[in-house]
């Protein structure tokens, strides 16, 4: 079992409900202050956006925090370099899409992220079926290859992304992507079916925008992550006070 | 490797040419196409289908498209030129044909509606228009910057009772059509069908949109047989995503004919781009250092994509396909050149053919050569920008 | 006289039709007249150039073009409606039918120039199309309104390698333009053909242009035969000249069936009219009490001409063809109509045969009738004008 | 024979060319004063164009002259009126497009013709093959119905226009609309083909601009036409006092 999995087990196992925000690196120069706040207000891992020109799966926000972020300069290397400064007790986990790892090298994707601290990868792109190269490469670098659940996902795939996925299982709360609708979703039933399978801890993403939603979420599955609620406040200019906030708000919330 | 008989046949289950194609899709997405895929080898197979999409691209769609000698050009030229005419395909370009298609599936498979993604507009307005004529919703995804640019197809997919839909992300042109496309595609699979528009984007698209618009090549091939050229030396194709290029190529695949894809020089996927992910393939695209998608620039709409098809980087990669770039000011001429020794103004992505058939003519064609040309759509669209192109000119 | 038999065969020696046509020309014209009578009997009666003349028309051409049944509207209708699809033919009208068979004739006669009269510049385009194939030059004669109004489309001729000549005088329109072609014929018969753009004009023309638009009729005779219906009930098609009608009508002239030519309310020479002579032929002409030629009033340039040509004149008198009007309202409501329901955007030529079906289907079109539409043309033209008409009306 | 040939045949036996000027009928409201300045400076007949909206066997100087008497209301009747308050000694030739007087009847176009004391007309998109009704109607007015010959025309048609012509001849300069080209044309060529089939009167026309070309046409034919040269005059705002100088120009070169 990689590092992340044992963490995320022995952390589920306290009974605390995990709190995974997401930020999008390099969106501001600050943004590592920012992912301090978060931590320091609660957050038991985050989850790192590498921002990429083509994010398919992403909203509006997030894909202008990517377009800020890239326009700055961003790239792989500057922003691993950056998260090296970073000293946080919580797992760092990157998000992004398939093609970034693929031209950088999956060997070398993986080896830079481990030596980055970070010890996940969501990558949304990448199916099961196309992710044997990946997996073999995170493997050698304790990376965890976190595999997402959609509500479309029939029962046979669940199985199998279940046992497939590493640290924890990405329970998509709704068919959207990320940042749209209000209400808590598909996420309950969702992580239903993925218990049938498999014990491994179970987060809800997706559209989770407000503490209800996230105290909802969180309470029918073992933890919540939450990205464009978050990132419009960065993107309105909100400082790591704001975040600290925000995140401390989600924490009262599901505990 | 190079057994012809190999090419252009089905990609392998999980949809692969060679390194290429494959599915790279949200997996919220992946019962959809695992879904199309089992609907469209269950349709394809039965006779009663590819009866009807017959029927409905004779009757409907103008099939079949004739091969027009163009005797001038080819005295000048010193080759045998032929082109296969799918600029009088109703809508004015090949793009019917797979539309036709991929509407009749989506009735089939039981969903009302479709959406789309269209740069310059002409997949727009072909999917409006098949969607019109059997009564299904239709949305259409367009970078703002396109429809602006393109405000009269715009007009003519809503006169086709589709809804337009300005895409305000990324470069705001077709790349972020199709991200866009695909991020609304997730939130109504239920009921709606993604009719991607080329040979692009994750299995079974490439392959099916590539069968879709095969009936290209296998007209072309028979006819080219009737005029006693069996085969042709070489057949030439523009390639934007590559479906034009895709469809004729597959009626010569397991022939000598030589395979020639002429991409615009300002998003030569082959050229100038490299392996890599996006819009749910693995193909050839243009990328920076880090991965990021490079915004591809050509004066014609329809070959401003920094990717191609993953079959052609299949057909690229084992040498069977053969891939060359043509720069803008060569485009305008060769509009200029077809229009006045033929009577046929094509589209500016179809000059890109052209072009490098009047470039290469006694160079990579040997005189004598017999070549055809698919001929992938009309002008009529592009007159007024290279009006204003010439004038500037002047 | 109603017999059948009698009509649309070839007119007297003179080139009348009952009352109607004949040769009313300046002396100076009349020897090109006779030689392009002869000329054209003779090729018209040569295999190889009929031959050839369908050759062109298939390879080059587009031909034959489909009958596409128009389902959903039928079924709003009551009726079963098909449409010839000449808006599939290269240019995007029938015209190409016409300018085929003159510009071959051109060269068997000899000459090496031709000059056309053009409205909203589909005829202007189509020979210079044509002319282009066989390397002819090529004048155009345009009213200056008219020019103005359709830059593209004289563009378009540009680029087809023709000289277009904006015409000053009068209305600065397309009767205008008629007179000046006339003008300049005359300084120049000896060596140059005048591709006359419909079944008008003195004799040879009216005749001349209706054989060579009758294979529009005579296709659709026998595909709808195809479809078991010997004959249909009725034909409707748009009378602007008239020579898409008289095209379509001559494969049903000696059957059953009704012939019904839809004019524009603003140019309807036959409800309007009464007869006259003008452009070299006796015919039905809007004038005034004092035989001043009235300028006609349409939506459409195509169908924006005062006169009719003397074969339908002869038609409407006779009784064996039946004609009625449209106006500008009514034809942009049809335009919408047929795109939304069957993703076929007409021209506004046609769109006024489209508003009366749907205007008088149950009424003078019984329920369950067989109605042939000649859908003489594509909207693509006309799109940015209907935008702007939308646009004001909101 | 109808009275026009009878005076033109017997101008010719004195030994003087015609000197036929054109004048489009209310083109201004003083038209018939330059009807009578002709006349006074020389002129022995008078062509009277009926202006009609689609001149097709025109050039621009005269189609822009119709266009304007049109505009001032000029009808068939008006100038029909307006003509029968003139005195002039010389005969008075109607030239007109054929829808005119198809339009206001056969027959009573050539009653009216008759009536204002117009004695031949001249009918330019009428061949002969479709005049039967025309000539019919002419002839029981004493309405001379003067047919043109044009460089183009084979000989036997010649002949056959030389035949059916009444009153003269009229002998097209060139193929080319009026009013157009300097030279003086084939002029010549044509007045000698007639004449192999005829010895009515021949004048020449269209195109003939000057006094020089005045002279060389009736050096080898009876008479000449002048039109839009004249006509350009009246647009210019020339009066009565310009046409008489204009035509005794022209006076003085054919004499
Ligand atoms: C006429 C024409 N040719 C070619 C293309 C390029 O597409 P593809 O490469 O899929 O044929 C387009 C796309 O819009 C087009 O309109
Ligand atoms: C599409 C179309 N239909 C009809 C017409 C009218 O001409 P005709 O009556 O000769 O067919 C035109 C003329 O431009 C046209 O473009």
């Amino acid at each position: 079992m990689k590092s992340l999995e044992t963490y995320l087990r022995a952390l589920r196992s306290t009974g605390r409900k995990a709190l995974v925000p997401y930020f999008v690196a390099g969106v501001t120069p600050d943004w590592t202050q920012h992912v301090e706040a978060a931590v320091h207000a609660g957050a038991d891992a985050i989850e790192i956006g590498i921002p990429f020109s083509d994010p398919m799966m992403d909203g509006v926000v997030i894909q202008e925090a990517a377009y800020q972020a890239l326009e700055a300069g961003t790239t792989f290397d500057t922003l691993c370099a950056e998260l090296a400064t970073l000293s946080t007790s919580v797992p760092l986990i990157a998000m992004t899409y398939y093609n970034i790892f693929h031209h950088y090298g999956l060997e070398r994707s993986t080896g830079q992220l481990q030596a980055s601290g970070i010890s996940g990868a969501i990558v949304p792109d990448l199916p099961f079926e196309e992710a044997s190269d990946w997996m073999k490469a995170s493997s050698e670098h304790d990376v965890s290859n976190i595999f997402l659940v959609a509500p479309s996902t029939p029962p046979d795939r669940m199985g199998k992304l279940a046992s497939l996925t590493e640290g924890f299982c990405y329970a998509s709360a709704r068919m959207a992507v990320t940042g749209r609708s209000s209400d808590h979703g598909d996420g309950g039933r969702v992580v239903e079916g993925i218990r049938k399978f498999s014990d491994i801890p179970t987060y809800i993403g997706i559209g989770i925008s407000t503490p209800e939603q996230a105290r909802d979420a969180a309470s029918v599955s073992d933890g919540v992550i939450v990205g464009s609620a978050l990132v419009q406040i960065i993107l309105n200019g909100g400082g790591a006070n704001d975040v600290e906030n925000f995140v401390s708000s989600f924490r009262r919330a599901i505990d | 490797m190079s057994d012809p008989q190999t090419f252009m046949s089905a990609p392998d289950e999980r949809g692969h040419f060679g390194n290429f194609g494959g599915r790279f899709v949200p997996e919220a997405l992946m019962p959809a196409c695992f879904e199309l895929e089992a609907a469209f080898i269950e349709a394809w197979n039965d006779v009663a289908f590819t009866d009807e999409y017959h029927q409905v691209l004779r009757e409907f769609g103008g099939r079949p498209t004739p091969i027009t000698p163009l005797t001038r050009l080819s005295e000048q030229l010193g080759i045998r030129l032929f082109a296969k005419r799918e600029d009088l395909a109703h809508t004015g370009s090949h793009k019917i044909n797979n539309v036709v298609g991929q509407t009749l599936l989506t009735k089939r498979m039981g969903k009302k509606r479709v959406i789309a993604e269209t740069g310059a507009g002409q997949h727009g307005v072909a999917t409006a228009t098949a969607a019109a004529r059997l009564g299904l919703e239709c949305t259409v995804y367009m970078g703002e910057v396109d429809t602006e640019r393109q405000a009269l197809n715009v007009f003519r997919m809503e006169l086709l009772g589709a809804t337009v839909v300005p895409v305000t992300s990324g470069s705001r042109t077709l790349k972020d059509a199709v991200n866009e496309a695909m991020r609304e595609w997730v939130t109504c699979v239920e009921d709606t069908h993604y009719c991607l528009g080329s040979v692009m984007g994750p299995h079974p698209f490439p392959w099916m949109v590539r069968e879709m618009q095969s009936i290209i090549g296998v007209e072309a091939a028979e006819q080219l047989r009737a005029l006693g050229i069996d085969p042709p030396d070489m057949v030439v194709a523009c390639v934007g995503g590559g479906s034009n290029a895709a469809g004729v190529f597959a009626g010569f695949a397991n022939s000598s004919t030589r395979l020639v894809g002429i991409e615009a020089a300002g998003g030569s996927a082959v050229g100038n781009g490299s392996p890599g992910v996006l819009h749910g393939m693995k193909s050839l695209l243009m990328q920076d250092e880090f991965g990021q998608i490079q915004e591809a620039h050509s004066i014609s709409a329809g070959l401003d994509y920094p990717g191609i098809g993953p079959e052609h980087a299949y057909l690229a990669e084992s040498g069977r396909g053969e891939y060359f770039a043509i720069g803008d000011s060569d485009v305008i001429n060769a509009l200029q050149v077809l229009s006045l020794t033929e009577g046929i103004i094509p589209a500016l992505e179809t000059a890109h053919a052209v072009a490098w058939i009047l470039q290469e003519a006694g160079r990579e064609i040997p005189l004598g050569s017999t070549v055809l040309l698919n001929l992938s759509g009309r002008g009529d669209k592009d007159v007024a920008q290279v009006r204003e192109i010439l004038r500037a000119q002047r």
